[in-house]
């Protein structure tokens, strides 16, 4: 089965565990994944909030150069934010034909354009349980998740909001479909009440008791159904609940340890693939003392301090280095 | 009144196939009253006569014309006109005149595709592919012919029609019967039937005078006849083949079902019957056994040519008239 | 010309324009005017503690043309896309969409009170206009020292992480199709502006 | 102004079902289509097809068809009856020249108000597509196009 | 030109009509176009249907010496008996009056007034050229079957097979379950003064059971139904109950004895058991068992028969088999009921998955005395009594995502849930709702007495129900998260049990029960009445009535009136000894008949017969229903109909493409 790719800015470099990981599983899975040439950055929620059409525009550059793929009609997107901006970008073209006309003259000055309805636009997720589907996935286990409590957690934007005829691919406000996947793959899953419930999106740079706050009622509700790890499917959600979750202990006083890992990586762990190989390691809340449970060994990661290139542009100074 | 005090009689031939002539021809020792009471003074196919003769008579001095053939040309409704000018019975005699009949048929077509159809088909023994010009230059000068019309028309379509006679032919029977009326009428014996009245026929349909034996209809597949051996004594309808019979006037004596063949529908429509083909449709339609689309559509299939047959004699005088691709530019 | 002892709400509602102008900026049928005022929104809203007016009192405002208070609310910028409110609504309203269009209108006449989450917006495309990608490591710091100086200490921790874990690129990517981005993006933004 | 073609639909509709959708839709106040006017029988199994010839000869650009869903017809099943003639009466007008998409055939319950509206929008637009008909086979002999030029004396 | 002369009326229906018909140019354009096709009259008016718009008729007939009158109004559907009936006051026979819409057919579907205005004159010229070839007829009269079918058993349905029986006419009920009583009998008190539902309803229930002019069905359905008002044929099927009702006491051995206990979702609300052979509560009329031969021991294994074995009568009867019976009923009513919204379908208020979120049914059964906990109220561990308890309005009601409407007893129910709460745990109460709805006679009072029983009333639509706690103090208990939108805020709320006030749907079949009466349903599957306010009792077919909450949610006291409604209609006809019947119908020229016996087929009344010595079809008057499908199909011309004959229709087709209108001053819509 072929896809195309859209990657997204956050797989480049802060989730490229998440990219590497789909990488590394798409083979046993039979997908074959054709990264769109040349992206571009799908806007996240800020484009819209400043200049509506040019954050259309901004989308449809990226369907077009889809739509360039001729081997596939399927954009299959791993962010959930780039997967909602592509989806909603395609679908109220299809429902607003003067909004389809106006972006087309937009695109038509890049030289390009898009007819809405062309490609279909697919969540990762989506793919991997429907298309492949549970079944195909169960037969290529090779090391169950045995013992391992995972808390699957969708976010927002992977079932929300409901858009064009067919809604989204699974219940908005209680999927199953990532439940029923690590249950396949063998882990104990709890029945997670804060599942689409949000992870703050940018909400830490905005305001950050607010952001904390609701990455607190995330892991504390992991933490009070006793599970090792949040499994994620959404780079921004994985970047809030890792990432944050030092500065937001600091900011609640509290102490949780909570790991989360993308989907993409349970998958590959499952099928007896290497932690490293899968980018795990690359977590700041480390995954290893839950992983010890089912006993997968991940080595010392090695301390990497990339210096920039020579043709590096000048940066913005941070206040430390003053 | 004429010279010898008898009334006037006159009979022409538009665009028909000549078979009313000979049915009036048919009617036996009959043709003798008909000239023991008329003067008969412009027929073609039985004596010489000029239009010029005709144009020269008084208006209306004519007592009854049959005319017979539907209007194809120029020259069919010039004469048409002329012989309503001068007649005071004008009869629409036959199936052609009445309702267009065959020639009217050819209102399924656009007349140039009927003219390369005659005149281009392989079937055609027409090496040099010549074709009929409207004006010819010979050397004893130029000659013309009549212009074809797009589309055939029934008498009544284009002059005030008296009465109308159907049939193809109208039997000959009946021919007699409506000619003793008129005589009887003459003579004040008789009234005539009020004007538009279809005459030398039935007031229901052939089935009236059919002796085959009916029961209720459901037809799963139409069966054409060439397909099939037809049992003499049941309805044909009720074998499969489309018969005309219960859509079509009566006055013929069924004589096509009792030779083993449907009835084609050469006596029209009954009376007060607005479209010919529409009510022979439904009824056929009504009683396809069988309530599944797609099954329906399939039992259809057995109705290749449906204009065709349904509106084989009637096409001319149907609501439609004519195929838009024969009327429209 | 209404008499001086006229609240500002009698005299807003004269005007009954600002509920129009919010609808025709939403794309599609946003249904705005359908809303009960039931309070779904509010209730599912994550950040609806943090909100000086929660959405469904931003409707009530709304319609009753309270324009600046709308526009100066924080509530558009604490809006956190999760789309609860939009599935739940029991009318139907386009609430997302609508905090979208709020957003708009308080930057294109900059009436917010707080700068800061307009200029997290702003300073965002400005990356994306430029190189075509977004660029975290640049936007994020920026966006620090800019609002927060001091909270940089507290992100410090954060920041050194993701850069040991190689998870921060310290230079932003440039897509090869730039120019035609910026055709692209400029032309749309023409044909707002004529609209 | 544009001058945009508006088609004239003749709508049968039967007593029961479609034309109480059309009552229906009414009441519900659903906007739609105004091509259609309506004609109500008291079942579809009343409608003889020369009323949709005579329509179709009379200047209606469509002729909309309605009736009770198969298996619902107030009179049992009376409705099969306008379906069996409804398919071959089709193909009569398709050889007459008019196009199968002007005859339409619409199953509509007393409680399919909005399919009704709806059905009746999407003929409509389906209708003025196929643009006017204008049936007037007199038309043609107006038309100056001669084939056959005749002078007055050629028959004599 | 026609001999006739035509007066034309243009109703203005208030702005119904004028808002998007220009009826002053409508009745102008009339008057002055179709002069020549014999309108003499042409007027508009502001109600037609007025006794004044009326008269104006009549005076026009009297004066005017009109033979034809055209209204253009609204459907014919809702006032062409009110016109007809003027102009036989009149003294014009009523049939030579036609009613066109202008209404539902025009002003109400479209906006644009230009558009509206030329669509209502071909309208108008539809009817002219119709009412020119109409006919004056006599309606025939058909007797009436004084037996009456009530389907369903619940309290509507009681209250009206009662009305009837004790009026002296003939009842069959037939009730789906194995005993009549409805959703009334589930209940433990009724708002709003708080009556032991049970007290009040057993003693009807009773009375149906043992009333000699009603013949019950329970475990019933009906299957089939033929006919027309005053002549119904209906079929009912009677499952087989496995028991013997000549031999069966009622004594309840049985029930004792049967070792197998199921959870019973339907009258228990899936809160309590009940056994294979069972009878759904104590005072089940009749008081005779069944066996649910789906869960039943000996019909799944072939093994047990302590029924049998115990019955000190013999009459269990393993091989009961469903039996038909048909009869012929004059008019029917039907009083089918709700069923409960499905709360799993909302998943945020976590119902199916919280343990302590109740429904509204399953809170009925856990506080009747009578129910699983002997009137307890306890959560589902069946020994806590609550300390805090949510009740949830509007679930599933006044919401686009599920059902649109107002379920009309929600807001009572749940003051009557918290009064009850309240009085029997002390509890703190909780009401979470979106419009306080107590218009009905007392509710106000009880509301107010609610509030003074310390009730908290939060307004706000729940967002939603969880047990994730998020700040101390949450832990095990169930949080309500909702706006209180008085104050603008977000609240959580923790409480013990939650009781979710579900909405009232129309019964899961209501396609079903449409189609086999022939009336019709809304979108949603409410059964529609003849007219919303003026005939709510009656449907669009003649004979067949509706009460209770078929017809839309209502409460008990209006339940019961419909009942008590449809009962009177009923009774009216039957005491009418023959109803008047439309005369349309189709007849046979036996002189332009051929016998070719194509219709003869095509009438599922078996109205039409071959007479063999003539050779000819024949319609039987009495048996013809007036279709009109003969009258197309015959291809002689030979059948002719009434009212809607060819030429009346060809006419209206005329008239509708303007055909005989000479002045150009129209241009097409």
């Amino acid at each position: 089965m072929k896809y195309s790719y859209f990657p997204g800015c956050s797989l480049e470099r802060n989730a490229l565990a998440y990219h590497i990981s789909a990488m590394a599983i798409a083979e046993p899975l039979g997908l074959e994944f054709i990264e769109v040439e040349d992206w571009n950055c799908c806007g996240a929620t800020e484009y819209v909030s400043v200049n509506l059409l040019a954050s259309y525009a901004l989308v449809a550059r990226n369907l077009a150069q889809a739509a360039k793929e001729t081997r596939t009609r399927q954009l299959v997107a791993p962010c959930s934010a780039c997967y909602l901006n592509l989806k909603k970008c395609d679908i109220y073209m299809q429902e607003s034909p003067s909004l389809e006309e106006k972006i087309n003259i937009a695109l038509a000055a890049g030289g390009l354009s898009y007819k809405s309805g062309t490609l279909k636009v697919r969540h990762l997720l989506d793919v991997i349980v429907n298309d492949v589907g549970y079944e195909a996935i169960a037969q290529k286990v090779t090391n169950p998740l045995k013992g391992l409590r995972v808390a699957p957690y969708y976010g927002c934007m992977i079932v929300r909001p409901k858009l064009g005829k067919n809604g989204s691919f699974d219940n908005p406000e209680y999927p199953t479909s990532l439940d029923k996947l690590l249950k396949v793959l063998g882990a104990t899953v709890i029945d997670f009440p804060l599942k689409t419930h949000c992870c703050g999106g940018h909400m830490t740079q905005i305001s950050e008791s607010t952001g904390f706050e609701l990455i607190r009622r995330l892991v504390k509700g992991a933490s009070d159904y006793k599970a090792d790890l949040i499994v994620t499917l959404c780079p921004m959600c994985q970047l809030n609940l890792d990432a944050f979750q030092g500065a937001m202990n600091a900011h609640f006083n509290t102490e949780y340890h909570m790991p989360v890992l993308y989907f993409t990586q349970m998958i590959g762990l499952a099928f007896g693939m290497d932690p490293v190989s899968l980018g795990i390691g690359t977590e700041l809340v480390d995954a290893r003392p839950a992983l010890s449970k089912i006993g997968v060994e991940v080595p010392q990661p090695e301390v990497v301090v990339k210096r920039p290139p020579k043709e590096a542009l000048p940066m913005p100074s941070m206040p430390e280095e003053k | 009144m004429t010279s010898n005090g008898k009334p006037k009689f006159a009979m022409y031939w538009a665009a028909s196939c000549g078979g009313c002539e000979i049915a009036v021809l048919n009617i036996h020792e009959k043709i003798l009253d008909v000239d023991a009471n008329f003067e008969v003074v412009f027929w073609p196919v039985a004596m010489d006569a000029k239009y010029k003769d005709v144009e020269a008579m008084e208006d209306g001095s004519i007592l009854l014309t049959l005319f017979n053939g539907a209007i194809r040309n120029e020259e069919n409704e010039h004469l048409a006109k002329l012989l309503r000018q001068k007649s005071q019975i004008l009869v629409a005699f036959g199936s052609c005149a009445t309702e267009g009949c065959m020639p009217a048929l050819a209102n399924l077509s656009p007349l140039e595709e009927l003219v390369s159809t005659v005149y281009s088909t392989v079937s055609t023994d027409n090496p040099e592919n010549i074709h009929p010009q409207p004006t010819y230059k010979a050397p004893e000068g130029e000659i013309h012919i009549p212009k074809l019309y797009p589309i055939v028309r029934t008498l009544d379509q284009v002059v005030d029609v008296d009465y109308y006679m159907p049939g193809c032919p109208p039997e000959s029977h009946q021919i007699a019967a409506v000619l003793d009326l008129v005589i009887d009428a003459i003579h004040g014996k008789a009234t005539l039937p009020p004007k538009g009245s279809v005459i030398g026929a039935g007031g229901s349909t052939v089935c009236d005078e059919c002796p085959r034996k009916r029961d209720v209809k459901t037809i799963r597949e139409f069966k054409r006849i060439q397909n099939i051996m037809l049992d003499p004594e049941i309805c044909i309808l009720e074998q499969g083949v489309i018969c005309s019979g219960p859509a079509t006037r009566s006055g013929c004596g069924a004589l096509c079902p009792q030779a083993g063949s449907p009835c084609i529908g050469c006596y029209g429509p009954a009376e007060g019957v607005l479209d010919y083909g529409a009510r022979l449709l439904t009824a056929v339609a009504s009683v396809i056994e069988s309530k599944d689309p797609q099954e329906i559509e399939r039992i259809l299939e057995g109705i290749p040519d449906p204009a065709g047959m349904f509106y084989r004699f009637n096409l001319g005088a149907s609501l439609l008239r004519a195929s838009k691709a024969a009327w429209a530019r | 010309m209404l008499p001086a002892h006229a609240s500002p709400t009698q005299q807003s509602l004269r005007q009954k324009s600002f509920l129009e102008e919010v609808i025709q900026n939403t794309p599609g049928d946003c249904r705005l005017l359908s809303c009960i005022q039931c309070g779904t929104c509010g209730g599912s809203c994550p950040s609806g503690q943090d909100m000086d007016h929660t959405p469904r009192a931003i409707f009530a405002m709304i319609s009753a043309g309270l324009r600046q208070e709308v526009l100066k609310s924080n509530t558009p910028w604490y809006c956190v896309s999760c789309y609860y409110c939009m599935v739940r609504c029991p009318q139907s309203v386009h609430i997302t969409d609508i905090m979208y269009t709020l957003k708009r209108l308080a930057i294109k006449e900059k009436v917010y009170d707080d700068s800061k989450a307009p200029d997290f917006s702003k300073s965002f495309i400005e990356w994306v206009e430029n190189y075509g990608r977004a660029f975290e490591l640049g936007l994020m710091s920026m966006h620090l020292i800019k609002h927060n100086p001091f909270g940089v200490f507290k992100m410090a921790g954060m920041g050194m992480g993701m850069l040991t874990k190689g998870r921060l690129a310290f230079t932003p990517t440039r897509i090869r199709g730039i120019d035609s981005l910026k055709a692209i993006l400029n032309k749309a933004k023409e044909l707002e502006a004529a609209a | 102004m544009s001058e945009r073609f508006e088609p004239v639909i003749i709508g049968f509709t039967c007593n029961w079902c479609s034309y109480r959708a059309a009552d229906m839709a009414g009441m519900g106040r659903i906007q739609y289509a105004p091509n259609v006017r309506l004609i109500r029988l008291m079942c579809s199994g009343r409608l003889d097809p020369t009323f949709v010839i005579k329509a179709f000869a009379g200047g209606a650009d469509g002729v909309l068809v309605s009736g009770c869903h198969p298996g619902d017809c107030h009179y049992i099943e009376q409705n099969y009856k306008a379906m069996r003639r409804f398919y071959l009466l089709r193909k009569l007008l398709a050889q007459m020249g008019i196009e199968p998409a002007r005859l339409k055939l619409l199953w509509a319950s007393a409680a399919e108000g909005q399919l009704f509206a709806e059905e009746v929008t999407k003929f409509t637009e389906e209708v003025r597509a196929l643009g006017p008909l204008n049936w007037n086979p007199e038309a043609a002999l107006l038309s100056e196009q001669v084939l056959y030029r005749q002078p007055a004396e050629v028959a004599a | 030109m026609s001999k006739e002369r035509i007066g034309v009326y243009i109703c203005h229906c208030g702005s119904n009509i004028a808002g998007t018909v220009d009826v002053v140019e409508v009745a102008r354009w009339a008057g002055e176009t179709l002069k020549e096709r014999g309108v003499v009259v042409s007027r508009d008016y502001k109600f037609m249907c007025s006794s004044l718009g009326q008269e104006l008729i009549q005076k026009d007939i009297k004066e005017q010496g009109l033979t034809r009158v055209v209204v253009a109004a609204c459907s014919p559907h809702l006032h062409e008996q009110t016109f007809r009936n003027a102009c036989k006051e009149g003294g014009l026979n009523p049939y030579l009056c036609e009613l066109v819409s202008i209404r539902e057919q025009c002003s109400w579907i479209h906006s644009d007034k230009a558009v509206g205005t030329e669509k209502a004159k071909a309208i108008v010229s539809g009817g002219v050229e119709k009412v020119i070839w109409n006919e004056p007829l006599e309606p025939l009269r058909v007797p009436i079957n004084p037996v009456t079918l009530v389907v369903g058993g619940g309290i509507a349905g009681i209250q009206a097979a009662l009305e009837i029986a004790n009026s002296g006419y003939p009842v069959i009920m037939v009730e789906r379950e194995p005993s009549i009583g409805g959703h009334m009998a589930q209940f433990d008190k009724t708002f709003p003064t708080l009556d032991c539902a049970a007290c009040i309803l057993t003693p009807r229930m009773v009375e149906v059971g043992s009333h000699p002019n009603v013949k019950l069905f329970s475990y019933a359905e009906v299957t089939n139904v033929s006919g027309y008002v005053g002549n119904f044929q209906v079929t009912i099927k009677q499952k087989a109950r496995s028991v013997n009702t000549e031999l069966c006491t009622g004594c309840g051995i049985c029930q004792e004895k049967c070792p197998k206990k199921v959870v019973d979702p339907v009258f228990e609300a899936g809160l309590g058991y009940r056994k294979a052979i069972y009878t759904p509560f104590p005072q089940a009329v009749p008081k005779y068992p069944v066996i649910d031969r789906e869960n039943c021991t000996y019909f799944l294994k072939g093994t047990c028969r302590a029924c049998e074995k115990f019955c000190p009568t013999g009459a269990i009867d393993f091989t009961q088999q469903d039996e038909y019976f048909t009869f012929d009923v004059g008019q029917i009513i039907i009083a089918t009921g709700w069923d409960l919204f499905d709360a799993r379908r909302i998943p945020q208020y976590g119902y199916g998955r919280l343990a302590n979120v109740f429904t509204s049914l399953e809170f009925e059964r856990l506080s009747n005395a009578a129910g699983p906990t002997g009137g307890k109220i306890v959560l589902r561990d069946g020994v806590t009594v609550p300390k805090s308890v949510a009740i949830i309005h509007c679930v599933g009601s006044r919401d686009r995502n599920y059902n649109p409407y107002c379920s009309a007893i929600c807001c009572m129910q749940s003051l009557k849930f918290a009064h009850i709460v309240r009085e029997r745990t002390g509890a703190e109460v909780y009401n979470f709702y979106l419009e306080m709805r107590t218009p009905a006679k007392g509710y106000e009072e009880f509301y107010q007495r609610v509030l003074e029983e310390g009730t908290h009333f939060i307004r706000g639509k729940v967002a939603e129900i969880t047990d994730a706690a998020r700040y101390p103090g949450e832990e095990g208990k169930i949080i309500i998260q909702v706006e209180n939108t008085l104050i603008g805020k977000q609240m959580r709320v923790p409480v013990d049990m939650v009781i979710l006030s579900a909405a009232l749907e129309p019964r899961r079949d209501f396609k079903e029960v449409a189609r086999l009466f022939g009336i019709s349903c809304s979108e949603e599957g409410w059964l529609i009445e003849r007219h919303p306010k003026l005939d709510p009792v009656a449907t669009m077919t003649e004979g067949i009535y509706i009460a209770g909450c078929a017809q839309g949610p209502k409460d008990i006291p209006a339940s019961v009136a419909q009942g008590a409604a449809a009962a009177a209609r009923v009774v009216g006809k039957i005491q009418q000894k023959e109803i008047l019947m439309e005369p349309i119908r189709a007849s046979i020229d036996q002189d332009k008949c051929s016998g070719c016996r194509i219709c003869n087929n095509l009438c599922p009344f078996n109205a039409i017969s071959f007479i063999e010595e003539r050779m000819v079809s024949e319609v039987n008057p009495a048996l013809c229903q007036g279709c009109g499908t003969c009258v197309a199909a015959c291809p002689a011309g030979a059948i002719s109909g009434t009212v809607f004959s060819d030429q009346a229709i060809l006419a209206q087709l005329d008239g509708l493409l303007l055909k005989n209108v000479k002045v150009l001053d129209f241009t097409p819509a």
